[in-house]
């Protein structure tokens, strides 16, 4: 069991990297979906990869500012999504695709 | 034993993020991205984190993506999606080009400057059993004293949000009145 | 060895895509046909705009479905939860029955007809019996103690059909205990049934001439028994639905249908004194001797299933008023009219006479003869008026028999009902409306 | 995980029989003849009698069997209460592929049984043309205690293990040809089209 | 480091030996059967008792007083045939008896199980020489670990309709995601309640900080936010009156219509064991959960059953008593209609447990700056009075305009 | 159909045209095809507000039959009960329908309620109600064949018969 403790420990860069690989993900998921809706989750992504490298940030300078950014993205996540959830609802009631590419007027 | 938590929670998270770019089906997206949703939670409860990892998987888990299922089934736009199609010339390999090279260029940034972060706060609050809760408190002190009006301001935004999309989405005339 | 082909395709009686219909096709599934005036029907194009066909999806409630009571289909146009169109499907449960009354004697008829209204079998026997007396003229000779047992078991059978509509109506809502609560009431009064005629459900105890057997010894402390026991379960009710605030919140302004439309669609029975029109043929129309009882039409205010729920309810109190008087009054003497043409004689001369044997004989083989002419008696059955229209040809078979079934009629208006609702609505509308399919397709 | 794959298999077919296995049969078919759903398929007067019979006075839930599913994907017995007319049975037959082996019949009344007293253009002479019946319970209507006796001779059948012999060796039941409906039962869903 | 991740306990403080992981080991394996024993009597329970209520008898046949019905449906549902409708999306339709089994049985992990409160233990009891409490996990976040697992519990439910690949499931489908959303900040916000009076996460903390009846959750937080909180989690169970999700008499059978066999098995068992569950944690944050009932300092003794078990006996006691509220609510509410359902969590649940959070958080306040409680509870009624009645208004102009123009949504 | 003697003197009263008869004591209209729709209409301003029923017969096994007033018996007949709350009265029309030429203007206009009557009697004896918005089939499925109340319709029923039910 000792053992186990004994391996190598990550270190903050790793989480580092990692959300950097999950940023580049979703911005590959953004410029490459067509469906809103996808493009939202990938825009989620990339928050996320934002949030974990705050936290991993956080706990290597010791401060726990980073942690309440994190709590703040959080709650302006949940606001993006329901404004954005409430657009492409308004938007399908009068089309019946879902693609941006047929999204191009401004007014429905 | 951190390091295997990290592999499985980094496979979680990488996994759900390839799925949710590469899916056609938009809930099996949705699915994916709970999928990573939870592996950062656990990140984050390695990171001594507890608070943040359970608002992560109430919030993201339990409200925003409930909300895009509710959206897909809604609409029924459940079909799978085209992916063959490719609307912009060479959009694919330009778009992988630019995701790979902002990734490369952030890792590149930190390996570099790794060694220039020292700490700087008065320190993060470790759980123990004599205060299972200290990081809760001192994460409570610190948004509602120096970060106090930055909070109200997020609950603000919720409520124009809120408000906003009501407004939007609702429907102003009925069924057979008529215009 | 018989394949059948799965599938339920009923073609041109299916609700169809609105671009298949003719507005005037369309006016009548959404239920505006009396709803809307010209210029507003004009403006339903707008219907079509407004809610394109890709955003409503047809569902199909039934042929077997928990809550469409037996074997109702419906075809309902929903936009996310709210009804636009609503087609109801009937004939699933088509037997026949006027086409077995042709090949059935008048004596035979009752065992055919009380199999329509299984709910209120002995109601179906009464009019048809009504209808086949009034074609031989011995309507005025029936004797008293006939009349009286008709009116009591006719009372004793609303009730009992009520008791059900309670037990399903809150079965429907999600009630369940409420169901079993109806059930276990109308039991009582089906175990005095069975005493009485034999037999629970599809009695053919009411036949032409009276009835088939005398009341049996102590049958008054049975229906006092009954009517004792009674209020206070009917109290419990309250309790648990009446003043139910869900209970009430599910059912108040669902289902809504005005006088205008009732009787424009022929609707009878509670659906129509629910809309406040207090037609009853037990006092407007009186037959056997309801014109002598003291009751009161329970009448509602609004149309909706709410007023239908509690005239009902009422109606089961009515009607036990009006069972205490028949105790009262019940006279003694024969139970069927003493006439060699239509009454076969008494068991115990059958032993005794070799022709008592062979009128008896021939009277079930044969039938007796009924003269020409044709007819048409109604009564309040629990579920409106039910109405029998006989034609002979001066035979012992009726040439045509049709019953006018207050479900068929009933169930016209449910897309009125229905439109605009919710489905959970519409699961109360059905309730409400309380068909029993049995009688719609015959 | 479905264990159960065609008609003649009751979930055991593969196993020989020796001491343990034949304890888990029993107890297989001890569990189906205790816990045996319907399937609410009331029609006319029957369907009254065989609610009845669910309720306080005969009460089914002694049998575990108040839990009558609508949906026949969960239900073990199908109880036809009343008569099937031309126009019903092809819904029949729909909701009987629907449900899931091992699946039983009654046929409840003279109607179902034999189109009872309804001899006419209308109505289905005897619902066994349609799908295999396993027990019938006569009556017109058959009072709740015909029907709890028809349900307890079912039971006592499964306890048995009798209808399963008796499917293997007819291929299905009172000839009606299986096989070629079951190719098509996958797509069909109850009550909606 | 593990400690802290798994539970706080303090046996896993310091050097992590065998008999800690054997103990928790024990722990995981004794919760799982335990969950599963008590759902399979639960829908016994249910059974027998509702056919109490409605003069029936009950099963009977399958074992003594029916008791083994569970076990027969079981292993009939095991041994029957199981299909995958061709319409299906098949990865999900597996998927999806999991998705809601699974944090059924998590939530189970964080309730207080037993324990010794004499003598100021405070719960722990020794197990093999080790101090322990009788709860698989503590973690600090506990409460908010529960309201996370039942918001991720509505996934099996969504996913099962969908996935069906027809109409009625799909419906049931979205009616399960709307309730869950409007119920959740119904059941956070009268939980708030309850962490403003014990001032802990801590599942156990919460359970130490009700040591007699009038500290009980219940008495301090002042009944609103228990009821609320009741309410709001019979919705989540999506019991009834709140079971549109199955509503047999609209949807057939909701989002389970089309499963069969095993799977329709788990959907069932998640069911239940979500009522068990869900009841426990009502009685962990309100009434004690294991704590003995003490009314001042005369605490009731169970006789002949030692101080180490007696908590899991009072808490079985308390679990009961939800169990057949539930079954009660069962037998005797009709069920809400859709829009009903919405008006009562977001016009009635939501604003009541808002303003009884408010009312709590001013008093308390008004206590620590050494203000009149009388006049900051007064004052604090009527602006929440007044705001309640702004609402009205809304509500009201909203009404009006929507008949106006003839708005539906 | 001739009734019984002393009821047909008795019918010499006429009403929108059409004449009257008492048969057990209700009152009958005979109308004619062309007056059908006039004379309900006519009689719904009168007050009879509400159609109770409608239904059809086969005069097909009785061709002896007179009707008189003039009226050529025909092999069918349309009954329409009508019924007014108002004064508490019934009143039923009788139209002839020839075997030729099965059609009939539609009630729907009048009497909504008629509408599910008339496709029963489309079905059940193929009469065809003109305007009618929906003509289908009610109670038999869509594709079945003849029109199973006509008299020329047999009964169907099969002889009680055992199959081979292997048991």
């Amino acid at each position: 069991m000792s053992l186990m403790f004994s391996l190598a420990e990550p270190t903050s860069t790793w989480y580092l990297v990692l959300s950097a690989v999950l940023f580049g993900i979703g911005t590959i998921g953004v410029m490459v979906r067509r469906n809103p809706l996808i493009m939202f989750m990938c825009i989620e992504l990339m928050l996320n990869a934002v949030n974990l490298s705050f936290v991993a940030l956080s706990s290597q300078i010791a401060n726990i500012d980073g942690q309440v950014v994190v709590f703040f993205v959080l709650v302006v996540a949940a606001a993006e999504v329901v404004v954005g959830l409430g657009i492409i609802v308004s938007i399908m009631r009068r089309r019946t695709t879902l693609t941006v590419d047929d999204m191009s007027g401004l007014k429905g | 034993m951190e390091l295997f938590v990290f592999v499985v929670a980094a496979a979680m998270v990488l996994g759900g993020a390839l799925g949710v770019v590469t899916r056609s089906n938009p809930v099996h997206a949705a699915m994916s991205l709970v999928l990573t949703l939870f592996g950062i939670a656990v990140m984050f409860v390695s990171h001594n984190a507890h608070f943040l990892a359970a608002v992560q998987v109430i919030v993201y888990a339990g409200a925003i993506v409930v909300l895009f299922l509710f959206v897909i089934m809604l609409l029924g736009v459940d079909k799978a999606e085209d992916l063959s199609v490719e609307p912009i010339t060479n959009q694919r390999p330009l778009a992988a080009i630019i995701g790979v090279g902002i990734s490369a260029i952030v890792i590149a940034a930190i390996v570099s400057s790794r060694a220039g972060l020292g700490a700087s706060g008065e320190g993060v609050n470790e759980t123990t059993f004599e205060s299972p809760d200290a990081n809760i408190r001192q994460l409570a002190r610190v948004i509602f004293s120096d970060n106090v009006f930055a909070f109200e301001l997020t609950s603000v935004l919720l409520l124009v949000a809120v408000i906003g999309t009501v407004v939007m989405a609702r429907k102003t005339k009925s069924v057979g009145t008529g215009k | 060895m018989t394949i059948i082909s799965a599938g339920t395709a009923e073609g041109g009686q299916e609700l169809l895509s609105r671009s298949e219909l003719t507005a005037k096709e369309l006016l009548r599934e959404v239920g505006s046909v009396l709803r809307l005036s010209e210029t507003e029907a004009a403006l339903l194009a707008e219907v079509q705009t407004e809610a394109p066909e890709d955003q409503t999806m047809i569902i199909n409630m039934g042929p077997q479905h928990p809550s469409t009571h037996g074997v109702l289909r419906l075809m309902l146009e929903l936009q996310g939860e709210t009804v636009l169109r609503c087609k109801p499907i009937i004939g699933y449960l088509h037997t026949g029955m006027e086409k077995t009354g042709e090949a059935l004697t008048y004596m035979q008829g009752g065992t055919n007809v009380t199999r329509m209204d299984y709910l209120s079998p002995l109601n179906n026997e009464l009019v048809f019996s009504l209808a086949v007396e009034k074609l031989l003229g011995i309507d005025g000779d029936i004797p008293e103690r006939a009349v009286w047992m008709r009116m009591l078991l006719s009372e004793l059978n609303r009730m009992s059909s009520h008791l059900l509509f309670l037990a399903t109506n809150g079965m429907d809502l999600g009630a369940v205990s409420m169901m079993l609560y109806g059930w276990r009431e109308r039991e009582d009064v089906l175990r005095f049934f069975q005493k009485v005629t034999g037999l629970r459900m599809n009695h053919n105890f009411i036949r032409p001439g009276g009835l088939a057997a005398d009341l049996p010894a102590g049958w008054r402390d049975d229906v006092l028994a009954i009517l004792e026991g009674l209020p206070s379960r009917l109290e419990e009710y309250d309790i648990l639905m009446t003043g139910q605030p869900i209970w009430r919140e599910r059912l108040q302004g669902v289902g809504v249908i005005t006088a205008q439309e009732a009787i424009a669609l022929g609707a009878t029975g509670p659906i129509l004194r629910s809309t406040g029109v207090a037609w009853d043929l037990r006092r407007d129309m009186p037959y056997l001797h309801y014109d002598k009882m003291e009751f009161d039409v329970i009448v509602g205010q609004y149309g909706d299933a709410y007023d239908r729920y509690s005239i009902r309810f009422n109606e089961i109190r009515e009607s036990m008023r009006i069972v205490y008087q028949v105790l009262e009054n019940m006279p003694s003497g024969d139970f069927r009219i003493q006439n060699k043409k239509v009454t076969p004689p008494p068991r115990a001369r059958i032993d005794e006479s070799m022709e008592a044997l062979i009128h008896h004989f021939k009277i079930f083989t044969e039938g007796f003869k009924v003269p020409e002419g044709e007819v048409y008696v109604s009564i309040e059955s629990p579920r409106g008026e039910i109405g029998c229209y006989i034609v002979s040809d001066g035979s012992s078979n009726p040439y045509r028999m049709h019953v006018r079934a207050p479900s068929f009629v009933n169930i016209q208006t449910m897309p009125h009902m229905m439109r605009g609702g919710l489905v959970a609505d519409a699961v109360a509308v059905i309730s409400s409306v309380d068909p029993v399919l049995g009688e719609v397709d015959r | 995980m479905g264990v159960v794959q065609n008609i003649a298999d009751d979930g055991l077919g593969g196993m020989d029989h020796n001491f343990v296995t034949a304890r888990i049969e029993d107890l297989v078919k001890w569990a189906r003849s205790r816990s045996s759903w319907g399937a609410s398929f009331g029609l006319a007067c029957c369907a009254i009698e065989m609610m009845g019979t669910g309720a306080s006075h005969y009460d089914l839930s002694r049998f575990g069997m108040e839990v009558f599913r609508a949906s026949p994907r969960q239900a073990d017995i199908m109880i036809v209460a009343g008569r099937v007319s031309q126009k019903m049975a092809p819904v029949l037959r729909q909701v009987y592929d629907q449900m899931m082996e091992p699946k039983w019949v009654i046929s409840m009344g003279v109607c179902a049984s034999s189109g009872g007293m309804f001899n006419n253009y209308a109505i289905v002479q005897g619902v066994d043309q349609i799908v295999p019946v396993d027990v019938y319970a006569p009556g017109c209507p058959p009072t709740p205690e015909t029907l709890i006796h028809a349900i307890e001779t079912l039971h006592q059948l499964i306890e048995d293990g009798e209808i399963m012999r008796r499917r293997v060796s007819n291929n299905g039941g009172a000839g009606v040809e299986l096989s070629s409906e079951l190719a098509a039962h996958t797509s069909v869903t109850i009550g909606t089209k | 480091m593990i400690g802290a991740i798994l539970a706080i306990d303090p046996m896993l403080e310091g050097n992590v030996l065998w008999t800690p992981l054997l103990i928790v080991l024990v722990k995981v394996l004794l919760v799982f059967v335990v969950g599963l024993v008590a759902t399979m009597l639960m829908v016994w329970f249910e059974r027998k008792v509702i056919a109490g209520m409605q003069n029936r008898v009950g099963p009977n046949k399958a074992g003594p007083w029916g008791i083994l019905q569970t076990l027969a449906d079981g292993i009939k549902l095991f041994f029957k045939e199981d299909l995958i409708p061709e319409r299906s999306d098949r990865f999900m339709f597996r998927l999806a008896p999991y998705l809601a089994l699974v944090p059924a049985f998590l939530a189970f992990a964080i309730i207080p199980l037993g324990g010794d409160f004499r003598d100021g233990k405070g719960g722990l009891v020794t197990l093999f020489g080790q101090q322990t409490r009788l709860q698989l996990a503590d973690p600090p976040v506990g409460v908010l670990f529960a309201l996370a697992i039942s918001s991720i519990a509505v996934y099996g439910i969504m996913l099962a309709g969908w996935s069906s690949g027809s109409k009625y499931p799909l419906l049931g489908a979205v009616r399960a995601s709307a309730q869950m959303v409007s119920y959740e900040a119904a059941l956070g916000l009268s939980l708030g309640a309850v962490l403003l009076v014990s001032g802990t996460l801590s599942t156990a903390g919460i359970v130490n900080m009700q040591s007699s009846i009038g500290n009980w959750n219940i008495v301090a937080t002042g009944f609103v936010p228990f009821v609320i909180f009741l309410i709001a989690a019979t919705a989540e169970l999506n019991r009834p009156p709140f079971d549109l999700v199955e509503a047999e008499q609209e949807l057939v059978g909701g989002f389970n219509t089309e499963y069969s066999s095993i799977r329709f098995a788990l959907f069932f068992l998640a069911e239940f064991m979500n009522t068990v569950t869900m009841s426990a944690l009502i009685v962990t944050l309100f009434f004690g959960g294991p704590q003995p009932i003490s009314i001042g300092n005369t605490t009731l003794d169970i006789p002949f059953i030692p101080n180490a078990i007696e908590g899991t006996v009072w808490l079985l006691l308390k679990v009961l008593v939800f169990l057949y509220i539930y079954v009660w609510f069962r037998a005797t509410l009709p069920r809400f209609r859709y829009d009903q359902l919405m008006d009562l969590g977001w016009k009635i649940l939501i604003p009541g447990s808002l303003g009884w959070f408010m009312l709590l958080a001013a008093q308390r306040v008004g206590r620590d700056a050494g203000w009149d409680q009388i006049v900051v509870t007064l004052v604090t009624a009527l602006v929440l009075i007044g705001g309640y009645g702004l609402l009205l208004a809304a509500q009201h102009v909203s009404r009006v305009n929507r008949e106006k123009d003839g708005a539906s949504f | 159909m001739s009734d019984s003697a002393d009821t047909m003197e008795n019918a010499v009263e006429t009403q929108h045209g059409c004449p009257v008869q008492d048969s057990h004591g209700q009152r009958v209209l005979h109308a004619s095809r062309d007056q059908y729709v006039s004379v309900i209409k006519a009689l719904a301003d009168e007050g009879y507000e509400m159609c109770v029923d409608l239904t059809g017969v086969d005069y097909l096994a009785m061709p002896q039959r007179t009707i008189g007033f003039d009226i050529q018996a025909e092999r069918f007949e349309v009954a329409v009960n009508l019924l007014s709350l108002s004064q508490r009265k019934r009143i039923r029309v009788r139209v002839q329908v020839p075997a030729d030429d099965c059609t009939m203007p539609t009630l729907f206009d009048i009497h909504p309620g008629t509408e599910a009557h008339e496709r029963e009697t489309f079905d059940m004896f193929g009469i065809v109600f003109t305007g009618h918005p929906d003509m289908t089939r009610i109670l038999m499925p869509e594709d079945w064949d003849g029109h199973p109340l006509r008299k020329d319709y047999s009964q169907g029923s099969i002889p009680v018969q055992f199959k081979g039910a292997n048991s």
